[in-house]
Order: structure tokens, then C-alpha cells, then sequence
């Protein structure tokens, strides 16, 4: 099997069967089987199909040709040179900046198999944690080494293995070439495998889920004028079309292989979210949601096209990998090795054009005051904080980030298979899939300002979810909560932890979101204030959630391998930021408001699972008529409840786990401390690091206690009722307002923003009507008088004259030739003929006297 | 036989001195024993029909005239109709009503002119057109002629709904027809009756009705569209005597009547025939006796001569077959309504007929050579286009010594005295076709320009004709272009 | 007899017959007679187009004009054959104005073709040597649009299929106008009219 | 004056002209039976004249035994010849559904009657 052709292969049919199945249903959907069943079956059996070639890719391809990290270290070209020292960059980094007396980790002087040395220690350290006090001692004797010798002294990660090249060219305007791309590397694989995963068990779901659509819908949310609930036919086959648009668009995106097409298959995602989210267009609050988050990722998509810009002026180029011709020669250059080119150990740098129109945005800083590169280069500087930061913006939009993610708690209006793919799979997983992919091109104080937004959001999203009674909105808190969470980790510079915590959180939260809605489906209402006891009538639907419960808040033995999956990645974010925070300490918010996250995030899961499963009912009605979903949704519960439990472990016997996978598509140039280049003081640590035995003792023990303590406070509030809610509630209320009201941050939009905005709007339409349009009036006016003078002088005399006398001329001839018409067809015929002859007769005489013959 | 009449020497005399004489003679023997086909044809058909309509209907038929089975009936209903007052209604329109039995009778006749009965390098036919299958068709579409005549002549309201109804059947029944004969025009690149019959040579699965499944079907689709372009049950509509009378010929007696009867018989003759040449192998039997027996060989030997009777013999059978098969229908099967006629040709044959030429083209496109069974045993001249241009449309020119061929010899080119057997035969000659131009116009130079040499080099060219070799064993372009040649051969 | 040319005597056979029923259908005043000798006058023009060399096109005439166009006309003469109308006499004006006219133009016209000497034919000799060739292979390819016989010109695949069109228009066309008009009223219904 | 060969005309082969002159009588009778016929369908019957009139100049041209020299038509001849005769196929089709409207509308085949055109 020869990936560089089969992997684009499966993957393009893995990406094409949603997009054969939406045309199909498009056209056909409505006779597909009685009431458009077959479409379900027809989306699922294409999302079906697209996982197995995506495993077949995983299975087949990528991990046969590129073993994991155990298997063959000299073969892998990410870990193979390690073992290389690369002294020529020795010299180079001599001035690096300070703190080097803190770089106490891993030191690698020339001769000694050290690489391999790290790497075996690393990979026990992760796989079976054995004798962690030895390790401990290792590294210490390990520090030694390091504060002797230079601690940048090791060699910067190269690019990672990938395939890139074109399905297809749309256009090419001179170097610019729009095309449909791919860029494969394992990233892209086990997102495939992710996506399709769960997409399948959310089509499945949807089978049963949505079954009442398949006759005629009665909406009872949806009051007509004349009182009746609103019955429509059920839109059944156009629910599984937008899921299989929804999975295309989102393929799309893994697979895009320039910037230009992520950012046409990013607007599909959105539009397919509006779809869906609007999908009971009929109410107003669905529609008013797919409206806010339509609009809401369209501010980000903003920045996104600013960002895109200056890339593309600067670059060159859309193309995120490299195109090489049969030598190996590059014939062009995409956009992580521009900027991360090898002659400069894979750091980060301002390619030569970018310095020049970096002055065009940051004329002014030109006379730089900071010692460190030349004001060319801190003008690339910006020009880069600007692009980074203007792709951030689209990801803030999509990935639900602070200060645009007031939109996704509303998206909770669409169904709940819609809501489980949005949240876990799709649509915000694009936001931090892209920032993952574009993290090369991040410079540190791009990432900066990733954590802090990622940090701010985590916090704020917790606060809120705390108070929600709305099922669908603590998870939907919960997301944006968790979202955060990865962007902090991608900020920190924990690359394969936020991706990481990316999938743990797919699975966890897809599972979390179908649970709730087989809660749904079971008890018809989304209040939490009314459920209770359910455990007893749904038992899979509740220990199902309970799993992705303890998932979410990282349940597992600390400072061991063994925990539910959330625990693998959880941990490894708040590693990263113990051991970010340690380089930089000013930056101490970003230490401790994750590990403040986790037990907020403890507390409201467990509220949720107490007042929906545990305790008394509090509706006896509801409770009466809940009963256990069928078969086709539960099943998928438990499928993706063994995968929130296990997609963080190691498979047994082989080295093959997640983050093994990730490291493989370790974006270039990251296993490296880096420095600020605007801000010298900013140190990004490597991400190796932070797996150190020196933060994760403290990183664990926090995460675990914190966790345990959210769980011991729910439990007492909610389950133990020692303490009383209703008293907290009152006790706090100002406290609880803010909560309660999302920090009035649809309020505060509202005023800043749509307010001026409409008042701006009815100023401009005052000046449309008031000025502009009396402008055109008058002229108007002008030109009609003026016509009328043409009129009556030119036209009625001079124009009207000679058209009327040539039509009386042609009158009168017509009256004259009439007279030949008889109508009758063998006057005619003997005319021909006679005129015939005559023409030859006058032919030949004419022939005869002109001379000259 | 003109050529053979010509060189013909008795005790060293020339029997016909000048080339016209010697044509003369032969089409007068043409026409004689085409006619005693037909006529004679029919008197035998009309019996045979009587025999088998009384033993399809559990009764005896005649038993009287000829001894046990009566099979002198058919005289003596002859000499009675000849017996009989020639009768002309009063309003008839004389010339037409007495013109229109002929008409019929001629074309049935001039059908068989270009029907050859037995194949090979000489075939017995009486003129070798290389447009054959489109004269016969043609030719039999001419018949209505009469039939529309003698209804409107009769001045007789049966007659004349007989004759429109004809007219509309036959009409509309000649282009399924049509489109089911091209099929193995197609099959064999050529028009040429006598090629189609001899590409069926070897067993019966040779035969073009099993080539394959496309033609199995049309097989049958020409079967009803033939029955009904000569107006036999079921579609007898423009004589149906239930509503009609006797349709068109309801005044006519005696001779003239007995006139449509022959045309009648004569045409059913031919249509089978000409399905027994188009897709059941024609004057090859199911089983290549002839080549066991060692039969065939140089032309005019008495193997040959024998292979031929055989030869015909089969034609012959294959035809009587085909009639006794349609008064079969005939006695089996009830008379259709006018309208339930015209649906069975617009709705049914000629979609099925378009449809199975489509198929038929891509078999032949796809498996070319190959036929229903598997085999690859056509003869590979089969699918040779033989013209006197070659692929790029250049005319070719031969080499100098070529052997003298037939053309030639037709052309009077050469000196040289001939007999059949030193005639030498290529593959060429099969296909060369002698038009009634190039008869007209070659012949009567025969004698006169012997031993005058070759005029000059562009005249040997275009003399000459050479073999345009189409490979059809090789897909793609050639395949396609093999396609396009043997469509354009069969245009 | 010995130096009679053939082609030559058929040519004022076939020739004479499609004159003389030409002049035949001008002249008849029964209108099916017309159509009768008509078919013949066609005929025999197939036969002059054989004699020509243009043995696809000779059979071509006896099948389409012969067997097709005048079994149409034949048709339609039927359809519409009450008394009236199969005898039509026109005025004598007419026929005299017509012959005078029909004469200038034959006059013309044979003046006109005689009047050129490369149209008067070769000797028997020089005709002889002419090579006798097949046209239906040529014909169809180049309707199919190769041309076999004059490669520098060009093919006749584009007029064929416009033609095909044209046929499959005319034909629906022709259907649809003659169709058969449903009588609509009722009082045409209670009357059974 | 032109030069009529008529008199060896069974000893020499005829040449286009011949043809050219058949063709005129055909087409001067079918011009004829287009001015003289009243009955709808004679018209009809003068207009195939007309074309097989043209038909065998095309033919005539065309072809080499009687004008054998680089000027010939060729097969084009032939080919236009079968397009006219296509032609005049679907030409008749058109012609007699018009003239069978024409007799369902006014009751008769009389061209002399269908003179609402007249000016």
C-alpha cells in the first residue's frame, strides 16, 4: 500500500459518501422508503462507509507505514533526530534569553545516545509509570547536565511525516491557485476516525431519535394564530441531508489542503449549523439562534479573512504543505515551511516579504526599541501577531471562545443529535482543529493571547453552567467550559494535550449530549427542576451518563495510568499550564484557573447527573410516563460510553494510543522552548516538559482534588441535601444573578452592539431618504422638464414627421402592390415562371452587348 | 450466366455472337424461371394452405382432383378462374382497375430478382445488386402500389377502406422492417444479400439469428413485421372479410383476382426467403454437409455444381417453411382490430427493433466477431470492407502482376479466353458487385476490346479495387472506426 | 445493331418514359391518374439515375419517392376523393398563358444546356475507360462524415443529422396537423353529426 | 447556335446535357402542374417534379460517365440529390397534413379557394 496514493484516496471517498448521500436525499429524499426512512439509512450507511475507509486509512495505511514512537525510532522522522545533535545551532541560540537557570529539563549533549535514552524514559513514564521516584532522580541528575550545558542545545522537531497535493485546480490567478486539496498527516487520519465515529453513532441515534418526523409533526412550542400548535409534515430525509452536508463540510475541513479551502468548508460547516440549529424554523427562539450564530461566526469569520490576508500578501500562497516534484525538490513552498524554515532550526520567522508589509500595517514601529532582531524583523512580528491573531478570530467564532460564545448555548433549539455532533464532533471541533493546524504559524504572543481567551472562557462558561436547570444548557456551558480548556492547552503551547483533550471531549461530550436527549426523549422536557429518580427508569441512559460524568471531570487514581479518558487529557492540560506558569509566573491566572475549572466543572456534572438521575422525582407526572429509550439510541450510548472510557488508554500489547498518534503530526518547530519576539519576557515551554515528574505530582494531586471536591460539594447539595440550594441561591443572589443572566453578556451585546447599530441604521435611513433620495427626486424633475421641451420641439415636429410620412409613404405603396397579391397560388407559380425566363432572356442579351465578353 | 452465355462455344461457333444477344437470352431465362417460381409457388402455397387450414380445423382439406391428397386442386381452380367473366364495375376507373393486379404481381415478382438462391463466388442469383436487401425491400413496399390502386379503382366503399387501411399498415410496417434488416446488414458490413448469406457458412450456430441475443429478438420482430408487410393474418386488415367484403379486391374475379393471389403468395415466398438469407443462413443448412462431403471446390465442377443444388434446396425449404409458418399463424390466430395493427407496430415493433439494434451494435462494438455461443468462427472476411480506398481515404494502387480477377474480366480487360475454372477468385470478388451500370455499360465492349492494353496507370487504379482490411479484433478506436465502416456499409 | 451504344438506348427508354408521363400527369385531369403516372415518371428517373452510376441514389427514389412519398400522396388523394375533386378542370387561360410560358422556359432551358460543350458527353471509348465504382460505402461514410472518394472535401455528418432532426420535427409536425379534430359541441353530439 | 446532338444519339454515349434536358422537361411539367392544377394535390404532384427535375442535374453533374472531367460534382452530387429526396419526403408529410387541414377546413381541395391572403 502505497500511502502518498490510497491514504488520499480512502480519505477523498470517506469525505465524498456524505456528500453522495446529501445530493441523493436532496433529490430523491422524499420517496426514499415510506415517509423518507430510506435516507436515514442511506446518510448512515454513508457515514458508516466513510468510517471504515477512515479506520481503513488508520488501520491500513497510516500505522503500517508510519509506526508509532515504540515500534521504530530510527524510521520516524519526528523522533529520529532527537538522536542528532545539531551543533551548529549551538551557537546561534547562545543569547537566548534569560531564565536559562529554570530550563532545568532535558539536556542533550552530542555523543551519548540521549534521544533514545529520553525517549524510552518518556514513553515508560506515559505507558506504565514505573518507579516514578527513579525517574525523578534520573532527570535530576538529567537537570545537572542541563544547567552545565546550554539547555537550547537540542535540535528543534522538524516537519512531520504528511501527503499534500491537489484532488482538483478551480482556478489559478497568476501564483495564487485555488484548489481542493488535501494534506494528510495523522492529525487528519484520526480526526477522520473521530468524526466518522461519531457521527455514525449520532446517525443511528438520530434514526430513533427523530422518528417523530417521519408522520406528520405536531409542534406544540409552536402556538398559531388561532391557538392550535402548528402541525407540519415531518421533515424527516431533510434532517439526515443537513447531517450528511454537515459531516461532508466538516471532512472537508480535516482534509483541506490550503487555506482557502478550510475557510469554504468552515462557511459550509456554519451554514450547515444554521440548517440544523434552525431545523424547527417554525419557533422563534430556533430560528433567532441559527440567526446569532450564523451572524455571531461571521464576526469571527472576519478576522478570519483579515487573517487569511495577510497571510496570502505576505506568503504567497494558500497551501499549508510543501509540493515537491519526483527529485524532492520544492516547487512550491506552502506556508509552514516559509515560516518555519529549516535553516533556522524550524523556529519561528517572518519570511523576507513579510517584513515589508508589516510596515504597512505597523508603519510607526519601525524605530524598535527592543534590542532583540532588527525592526524589519519585529515589523514581520506584528504582521504575524496580526494574521495569527485574525485566524484565532475565526476559530473564537467557531469554537464558541470568548467573546463570541454566546451563540452556542443557543444553538441548544436544534434537535439533540444535531446538538451532540455540533458540541462534540463538527462544528466547534473545527474551531480548535484549526488552531491546531495553524499552530506553526502561531507566534508566542499569538498563543498568548489564545490562553487567556481560552481561559477566560473556561472560567466564565463553568460560572454559568452552575446555575443552568436546562439539561441541554449546563452541557452546552460545559462545552464552552471544555473548549477553553483546549485553547488554554494550545496557547500553553500544549499542542497534543489540547488536541488530545480534544478527542476525549468528543467522545465524553457526544455521549453526555445523547444521554440527555434519550432524557429528553424519555420525560418530553429539558428542565432539570422536574426530573429526578430517573435512574430507576432509564438505568442504561443514567450509568451511560455517569460515565461520561466521570469522564468530564477526569475521573481517575492519581498520578497513575488509569482513569476514565478526560483524566489522560485533563491532566495533561493542567501540566502544561503548571508548567508554563513556572517559566512565567506573572502569568499565574493561567496556572490556576484551569485547575479552578476542574472543579467547577466537578461540581455542575455531578449536579446534573444528581438531579436527573439520583434522589426523588420531582414531577411525578413526568416521571410516570418516562420510560428507557429503544435500542437504536442506547446503543450508541454504550459504544461511545466505552469510548469515553477508554480513548485515552493505551492498547494493550502495542504502544498504539491517542496521543502517540498525535505526536506523530507534531506541528514543526514545537519541541522547543520558544521566546517572545514582541515580548521578551514570554518563555513557551516545550511540551515535553511538562511531563515531568516536577509538575505532574502537583498538576495530578491538584486535578484530583479539585475534582473530588466539586463531586463532594454536589453530592452534598444535591444528593445528601445537607445543604439547601434555595438557601444558597438566596444567600449568594448577586452572585447568582450574574450567573444566572450568562453575565448579562447577551444584554451587554445588546446594548454595545445591535443597539447603536439599529440606531445607526435609522440615522442612515434618514439621510437615504432625507438627502439622497431628494437629490434623485430633482433630478428627476429636472430631466423631465427638460424633456418635455425635447418633446414638443423636436420630437412631435422633426421625428414624428418623418416617421409618419415614410409610414404614409409605405402605405401607399402597400395599397399599389396589393393589387399583384391575388392569393392565388398559380399566379403566382406562372409569375416565377415567366419572370424566370425573362431574367434569363435579359441575361443573355445583356451578355451580348456589354463588350468586352 | 450472361458471361457464360457469352463465351459459350458450340463446335467451335460462338452460340451468341454479339454481347446484347447473349444478355437478352439470359434474362429471358431469368425471367422465365422466376416466374414459374412464383407461379408455380403459389399454386403449390395455395394448395399446401388448404391442406393445412382443413387440418388445423380437425378436417381433410380437398381429397378430390390429383389423386389422394387433391393436390391438383389448385389447377383446376386455375382453369376455372380463367373460365371466368372478367368483371369491371361501372364507376370503375378502367386503366387503374385493370393495371393494379399487375402492378402487384410485378413487384412481387421483381423481388426474387435480386434474391439469390445459392451463394458463393457465383452465386445463382438472377442480378447481383450490392444494395440487395434495400431493392428487395424496396421492391416489396412497391406492392401496395397495386393494392391502393385497385381499391380506389373499384369505385367501391370496401375497397376503398381495404386500400387505405393497406396503405397506412404497409407504411408503417416498413420501418420496424427496416430497422430489423439492418441489423444483419450491420453484422456483415454489407448489403450484399450474397455476402450476408455466406458469412453464415458452418454450423447453424453461425447462423445470424443466434449471433446473439439482440438478434434472436429481432429475428422475431421481423418475423411479425414481414407477415405483416405482406398483409397476412393476423394483419390481413385490407382484405378482412368479416367487415370488408374482401376488401380491396371484392370486384375483381377471374384472372386479375388470381393475379393478387400469386402476388400475394409470391411475396409471403419472398419475405421468407429473405429472413432465411437475413438470419437463418440462407443456403446454409444447420450442418456443413457440403464441406464434409467434400463437396464445393473449383466452379463449375460437379461437386460444386451439387453444393449449389443443395444449396438452393435449402433456400427453397427454408422459404416453404417460413410460409406454412404464417399460414400457421394464419389459422391460429384471430384478425386484429386496424388500430390494435398500428399499436402493435408504433408501441411495440419499432421500439423493439430500435432497441435491439442499439444492442446489436454494441455487441458487435464490444465483441466483435464473436457470436451468441462463444465461437470466434466467422470467416474473417466478414468483416472486411473491401473498396477501392483504403483507411485514410487515398485511393491505392496495385502492384503491376496482380492476377487477373473477375472484375476484370467483367471489365473485358483481359485477352486471355476464359473458362469458370481458370477464373481466379479472391476474397475481393465475393463483394464485387456487377450494377446494372457497369454491365450496361462494360459488356458490349467485351468483344470488341479484347487485347487492347490497360489505358493507363490511374485506369488499372481504379480498375482494381483492393481489400480495405478492418481489423475488428482490437478495441478502441479501430473498434469504433469498425463500427463507423460497417454502419456506413450498411447505410 | 453491332454499333449501337446500350447505355445510350436505355438512357432514351427511361428518359422518354419519364417525359412522356411527366408530360402525362400535366395533362390528366383525374387526380389519382396523375399519382399513377407520376410513380411511373419517378421510376423511370430511378432508372436514369442508375444508368448514371448512382445506384444508392436510384434505389433510394424507388423507396422513399416510389414506395414512401407516393403512397402518402395516394394518401391524401383517397382521403380527399369525392367526384368533385378528382376532375378539376382549370381555365383555358390558364393552359395557354402556362403552355406559353412552360414552352419559353423548356426552350431556355435546353438552349442553356446544350450551350455548353463540356456537357455534351465523352466519346464510346474514352466512356468505356470509365472505372466502375461502388457509392454505397462512399455515400454513407460520407454522411457519416468522412469522405473516401475526396478526402479534401468536406463531409455531410452535420446536414445528415440536422436532417435527421428535420425529419423527426416534420413528421410530429404533420401529425399534429392532421390530426383528428374532435367535434366539441354538444349539439353536434345530440345530432350524432 | 448550340449544337444538338441528336442525331447519333444511339451510337455515342449521352452526356450531361441529355440529362440536363430530361430534368427540364420534368421540371417544366412540374412548373406546369404548379400553375395549372387547381386540386391542391396536382400541385403537390407538380412540385416532386419540380425536385426529381433537379435531382437528376444533381445526378447528371455528379456523375463521371457522363462528364468525366475534374469539374464533376462527385458524390456530393449523389448527396445533395439524397438530401432533396429526404427532404421532399418530409416535404410531402407537411404538405399533405396542410392540405388535409385545408379540406377539413373548408370542405375542399381547390387552391383557387385558399386566397385569403389576397391583398
Amino acid at each position: 500500500m502505497e500511502p502518498a496514493s490510497t491514504l488520499p484516496t480512502l480519505l477523498m471517498w470517506a469525505w465524498l459518501l456524505p456528500l453522495i448521500s446529501f445530493v441523493a436525499i436532496l433529490f430523491f429524499g422524499k420517496h426514499m422508503g415510506p415517509h423518507g426512512k430510506g435516507a436515514a439509512y442511506l446518510a448512515t450507511v454513508a457515514i458508516v462507509g466513510a468510517g471504515l475507509l477512515s479506520f481503513t486509512a488508520l488501520f491500513g495505511v497510516w500505522l503500517p507505514n508510519h509506526p508509532l514512537a515504540d515500534a521504530a525510532h530510527a524510521s520516524d522522522p519526528l523522533h529520529g533526530n532527537h538522536g542528532i545533535p545539531d551543533d551548529s545551532h549551538n551557537g546561534s541560540h547562545s543569547d537566548a534569553p534569560t531564565s536559562a537557570g529554570k530550563h532545568a529539563h532535558r539536556a542533550y549533549h552530542g555523543a551519548t545516545d540521549g534521544g533514545a535514552l529520553r525517549n524510552t524514559q518518556r514513553d515508560a513514564q506515559l505507558a506504565l509509570n514505573i518507579q516514578p521516584v527513579a525517574l525523578l532522580a534520573e532527570h535530576g541528575s538529567l537537570a545537572e547536565h542541563g544547567s552545565l550545558n546550554d539547555s537550547q542545545a537540542h535540535a528543534n522537531n522538524k516537519t512531520p511525516p504528511y501527503y499534500n497535493g491537489d484532488f482538483y485546480t478551480l482556478a489559478a490567478f497568476g501564483p495564487l491557485k485555488l484548489s481542493i486539496g488535501y494534506y494528510i498527516d495523522s492529525l487528519t487520519v484520526a480526526m477522520f476516525c473521530m468524526v466518522a465515529l461519531i457521527a455514525s453513532c449520532v446517525h443511528f441515534y438520530a434514526i430513533g431519535y427523530m422518528h417523530d418526523e417521519l408522520h406528520e409533526f405536531t409542534d406544540s412550542e409552536v402556538t398559531l394564530a388561532d391557538g392550535q400548535p402548528l402541525k407540519r409534515p415531518g421533515r424527516y430525509h431533510r434532517f439526515f441531508q443537513y447531517l450528511s452536508l454537515f459531516c461532508f463540510s466538516m471532512f472537508g475541513i480535516v482534509i483541506a489542503g490550503n487555506m482557502a479551502m478550510v475557510f469554504v468548508f468552515w462557511e459550509l460547516v456554519g451554514i450547515c449549523s444554521y440548517f440544523l440549529i434552525g431545523f424547527y424554523i417554525e419557533r422563534k427562539t430556533a430560528s433567532t439562534a441559527a440567526n446569532k450564530a450564523f451572524i455571531v461566526n461571521r464576526v469571527g469569520d472576519f478576522g478570519m479573512l483579515i487573517g487569511m490576508m495577510a497571510l496570502w500578501s505576505s506568503l504567497g500562497t494558500f497551501s499549508f504543505g510543501d509540493t515537491k516534484d519526483a527529485d524532492g525538490k520544492f516547487t512550491e513552498r506552502g506556508i509552514f515551511s516559509l515560516l518555519r524554515t529549516a535553516e533556522n532550526d524550524y523556529h519561528l520567522k517572518p519570511a523576507g516579504d513579510m517584513a515589508f508589509e508589516g510596515h504597512r500595517i505597523m508603519p510607526t514601529d519601525s524605530d524598535g526599541e527592543v534590542q532583540s532582531g532588527d525592526s524589519d524583523n519585529r515589523a514581520g512580528q506584528w504582521l504575524l501577531l496580526v494574521a495569527g491573531v485574525g485566524i484565532f478570530c475565526g476559530c473564537v467564532g467557531k469554537s464558541a471562545q470568548f467573546p463570541l460564545h454566546v451563540w452556542l448555548p443557543d444553538a441548544m433549539e436544534g434537535p439533540t443529535p444535531v446538538s451532540a455532533l455540533v458540541h462534540s464532533a463538527t462544528m466547534v471541533a473545527a474551531g480548535v482543529y484549526l488552531a491546531g493546524r495553524f499552530f506553526p504559524v502561531f507566534s508566542p504572543e499569538v498563543l498568548l493571547v489564545i490562553a487567556y481567551t481560552g481561559c477566560i472562557t473556561l472560567v466564565i462558561a463553568a460560572t454559568i453552567a452552575i446555575t443552568a436547570t436546562d439539561i441541554k444548557r449546563v452541557l452546552a456551558y460545559s462545552t464552552v467550559s471544555q473548549l477553553g480548556y483546549m485553547m488554554l492547552a494550545l496557547g500553553l503551547g500544549g499542542w497534543v494535550a489540547g488536541m488530545f483533550h480534544l478527542f476525549t471531549h468528543a467522545f465524553f461530550k457526544s455521549l453526555l449530549f445523547m444521554c440527555s436527549g434519550s432524557v429528553i426523549h424519555g420525560v418530553h422536557t429539558n428542565d432539570m427542576t422536574e426530573m429526578g429518580g430517573l435512574r430507576k427508569k432509564m438505568p442504561v441512559t443514567a450509568y451511560t451518563m455517569l460515565v461520561g460524568c466521570l469522564a468530564i471531570i477526569g475521573a481517575g487514581i492519581p498520578l497513575s495510568t488509569i482513569g476514565f479518558s478526560g483524566y489522560y487529557s485533563k491532566d495533561a492540560i493542567i501540566e502544561q499550564a503548571f508548567s508554563f506558569a513556572d517559566l512565567n509566573p506573572v502569568h499565574w491566572p493561567l496556572k490556576w484557573a484551569p485547575v479552578a475549572g476542574a472543579l467547577i466543572t466537578a461540581f455542575y456534572m455531578f449536579r446534573l447527573w444528581y438531579m436527573t438521575f439520583a434522589g426523588k422525582p420531582r414531577n411525578q407526572h413526568r416521571y410516570d410516563h418516562a420510560h428507557e429509550s429503544p435500542r437504536v439510541m442506547t446503543l450508541p450510548l454504550v459504544v461511545l460510553a466505552v469510548f469515553a472510557l477508554g480513548i485515552g488508554w493505551t492498547v494493550p500489547g502495542t504502544s498504539l494510543k491517542v496521543t502517540n498518534l498525535l505526536e506523530q503530526s507534531r506541528p514543526v518547530g514545537t519541541l522547543a522552548t520558544t521566546h517572545g519576539e514582541l515580548l521578551p519576557s514570554l518563555v513557551l515551554p516545550d511540551e515535553h516538559r511538562s511531563h515531568e515528574w516536577e509538575f505532574r505530582k502537583p498538576a495530578g494531586i491538584a486535578a484530583f482534588a479539585t475534582a473530588a471536591l466539586g463531586l463532594l460539594l454536589a453530592t452534598v447539595v444535591y444528593l445528601w441535601r445537607f445543604l439547601n440550594p434555595d438557601e444558597l441561591k438566596q444567600r449568594f443572589r448577586s452572585i447568582h444573578a450574574v450567573f444566572w443572566n450568562k453575565w448579562w453578556f447577551d444584554e451587554i451585546y445588546g446594548a454595545l452592539i445591535v443597539a447603536p447599530g439599529l440606531l445607526l441604521a435609522k440615522w442612515i435611513t434618514k439621510f437615504d431618504l432625507g438627502i439622497i433620495d431628494s437629490i434623485i427626486h430633482g433630478t428627476a424633475a429636472t430631466c423631465k422638464g427638460g424633456a418635455k421641451v425635447v418633446d414638443a420641439v423636436l420630437d412631435r415636429t422633426l421625428v414624428d414627421g418623418s416617421a409618419n410620412g415614410m409610414a404614409r409613404g409605405t402605405w401607399d405603396l402597400g395599397l399599389w402592390l396589393r393589387k399583384i397579391q391575388t392569393g392565388s397560388l398559380r399566379q403566382y407559380v406562372m409569375l416565377l415562371v415567366i419572370s424566370t425566363v425573362l431574367l434569363f432572356a435579359a441575361a443573355s442579351y445583356l451578355q451580348q452587348i456589354i463588350p468586352g465578353q | 450466366m450472361a458471361q457464360f452465355l457469352e463465351n459459350l462455344t458450340l463446335f467451335g461457333v460462338r452460340v451468341c455472337p454479339w454481347p446484347w444477344l447473349a444478355y437478352g437470352i439470359a434474362g429471358l431465362v431469368h425471367i422465365g424461371l422466376i416466374i414459374n417460381l412464383v407461379a408455380v409457388g403459389a399454386l403449390i402455397f395455395i394448395w399446401l394452405e388448404r391442406k393445412i387450414s382443413g387440418r388445423i380445423q380437425d378436417r381433410l382439406g380437398p381429397t378430390r382432383v390429383g389423386g389422394k391428397f387433391g393436390w391438383l386442386q389448385t389447377l383446376a381452380d386455375g382453369i376455372k378462374l380463367l373460365t371466368k367473366e372478367d368483371l369491371m364495375p361501372n364507376g370503375a376507373d378502367g386503366l387503374l382497375f385493370k393495371i393494379a393486379p399487375y402492378i402487384s404481381f410485378c413487384a412481387a415478382i421483381s423481388a426474387f430478382i435480386a434474391i439469390p438462391f445459392a451463394g458463393g463466388a457465383y452465386p445463382w442469383i438472377a442480378q447481383h445488386l450490392n444494395v440487395g436487401v434495400f431493392f428487395v425491400l424496396a421492391v416489396l413496399g412497391l406492392e401496395v402500389f397495386g393494392v391502393i390502386l385497385a381499391g380506389y379503382s373499384s369505385a367501391s366503399k370496401w375497397s376503398l377502406f381495404g386500400a387505405m387501411r393497406e396503405a397506412a399498415q404497409v407504411v408503417s410496417y416498413e420501418v420496424p422492417l427496416g430497422l430489423c434488416a439492418v441489423v444483419p446488414v450491420l453484422l456483415a458490413g454489407s448489403m450484399d444479400m450474397v455476402v450476408i448469406g455466406d458469412i453464415q457458412a458452418g454450423l447453424f450456430t453461425n447462423w445470424l439469428v443466434f449471433h446473439d441475443p439482440f438478434t434472436f429478438i429481432i429475428f422475431w420482430v421481423f418475423v411479425t413485421c414481414a407477415t405483416a408487410s405482406v398483409n397476412r393474418a393476423p394483419f390481413d386488415l385490407a382484405e378482412a372479410e368479416s367487415e370488408l367484403v374482401a376488401g380491396f379486391h371484392t370486384e375483381y374475379s377471374g384472372l386479375r383476382w388470381s393475379f393478387f393471389f400469386m402476388a400475394e403468395y409470391g411475396s409471403m415466398f419472398s419475405v421468407s426467403i429473405l429472413a432465411s438469407i437475413l438470419f437463418l443462413g440462407g443456403w446454409h443448412g444447420p450442418f456443413p454437409i457440403t464441406s464434409w462431403l467434400g463437396l464445393g471446390g473449383e466452379t463449375g465442377t460437379a461437386g460444386w455444381g451439387l453444393a449449389q443444388v443443395l444449396g438452393l434446396a435449402n433456400v427453397l425449404l427454408k422459404g416453404t417453411i417460413g410460409v406454412c409458418i404464417m399460414m400457421w399463424i394464419r389459422w391460429t390466430v384471430p384478425r386484429l382490430r386496424i388500430d390494435q395493427v398500428m399499436a402493435t407496430c408504433l408501441k411495440y415493433c419499432t421500439p423493439i427493433a430500435a432497441v435491439m439494434f442499439l444492442g446489436a451494435t454494441c455487441w458487435h462494438y464490444k465483441l466483435p466477431n464473436k457470436n451468441f455461443f462463444g465461437l470466434q468462427n466467422y470467416p474473417p472476411g466478414v468483416y472486411e470492407v473491401h473498396e477501392g480506398w483504403d483507411a485514410q481515404g487515398v485511393e491505392t494502387t496495385d502492384p503491376p502482376n496482380d492476377p487477373p480477377t473477375y472484375k476484370n474480366k467483367l471489365a473485358g480487360e483481359s485477352s486471355q479466353p476464359r473458362s469458370a475454372s481458370q477464373v481466379t477468385w479472391d476474397k475481393t470478388t465475393i463483394l464485387a458487385s456487377h450494377s446494372l451500370n457497369s454491365k450496361l455499360r462494360t459488356s458490349p465492349t467485351t468483344g470488341t476490346g479484347a487485347g487492347s492494353p490497360p489505358h493507363s496507370k490511374k485506369r488499372i487504379a481504379t480498375r482494381r479495387e483492393r481489400s480495405m482490411l478492418i481489423s475488428t479484433t482490437t478495441n478502441g478506436l479501430r473498434g469504433i472506426r469498425s463500427i463507423l465502416i460497417s454502419v456506413g456499409g450498411s447505410c | 445493331m453491332e454499333g449501337i451504344y446500350w447505355p445510350s438506348v436505355f438512357f432514351l427508354l427511361f428518359g422518354g418514359i419519364a417525359c412522356a408521363f411527366a408530360v402525362a400527369v400535366l395533362f390528366s385531369k383525374n387526380i389519382v391518374r396523375m399519382a399513377f403516372y407520376l410513380v411511373i415518371s419517378l421510376a423511370a428517373t430511378a432508372g436514369l439515375f442508375f444508368l448514371a452510376g448512382a445506384d444508392f441514389v436510384g434505389a433510394m427514389q424507388l423507396m422513399i419517392y416510389v414506395g414512401g412519398t407516393l403512397v402518402l400522396l395516394v394518401f391524401g388523394v383517397m382521403l380527399t376523393s369525392q367526384e368533385r375533386f378528382v376532375e378539376m378542370k382549370s381555365d383555358a387561360g390558364d393552359w395557354v398563358i402556362g403552355i406559353f410560358a412552360g414552352g419559353a422556359l423548356l426552350v431556355v432551358l435546353i438552349w442553356a444546356a446544350f450551350s455548353i460543350p463540356a456537357w455534351q458527353g465523352m466519346d464510346a471509348a474514352e466512356a468505356n475507360a470509365v472505372a466502375v465504382k461502388k457509392t454505397v460505402t462512399p455515400i454513407a461514410m460520407g454522411l457519416l462524415g468522412f469522405r473516401v472518394d475526396a478526402p479534401d472535401r468536406s463531409g455531410y455528418f452535420f446536414p445528415f443529422e440536422i436532417v435527421s432532426v428535420h425529419l423527426l420535427v416534420v413528421l410530429v409536425g404533420a401529425a399534429y396537423l392532421a390530426r383528428a379534430k374532435r367535434k366539441t359541441t354538444s349539439a353536434n353530439l345530440a345530432t350524432g353529426d | 447556335m448550340p449544337y444538338f446532338p441528336l442525331a447519333n444519339i444511339l451510337t455515342e454515349p449521352v452526356g450531361a446535357a441529355h440529362y440536363v434536358v430530361v430534368g427540364a422537361i420534368l421540371f417544366t411539367c412540374g412548373v406546369l402542374c404548379m400553375a395549372t392544377k387547381r386540386n391542391a394535390l396536382g400541385i403537390l404532384m407538380g412540385i416532386e417534379l419540380v425536385l426529381n427535375g433537379a435531382n437528376l442535374n444533381f445526378i447528371a453533374f455528379g456523375s463521371r460517365y457522363l462528364r468525366n472531367d475534374a469539374n464533376t460534382l462527385g458524390l456530393d452530387g449523389q448527396l445533395v440529390a439524397l438530401f432533396v429526396i429526404v427532404l421532399a419526403a418530409a416535404e410531402a408529410a407537411v404538405a399533405l397534413a396542410i392540405v388535409l387541414n385545408f379540406y377539413n377546413n373548408h370542405d375542399s381541395i381547390d387552391v383557387d379557394r385558399a386566397d385569403q391572403l389576397h391583398g
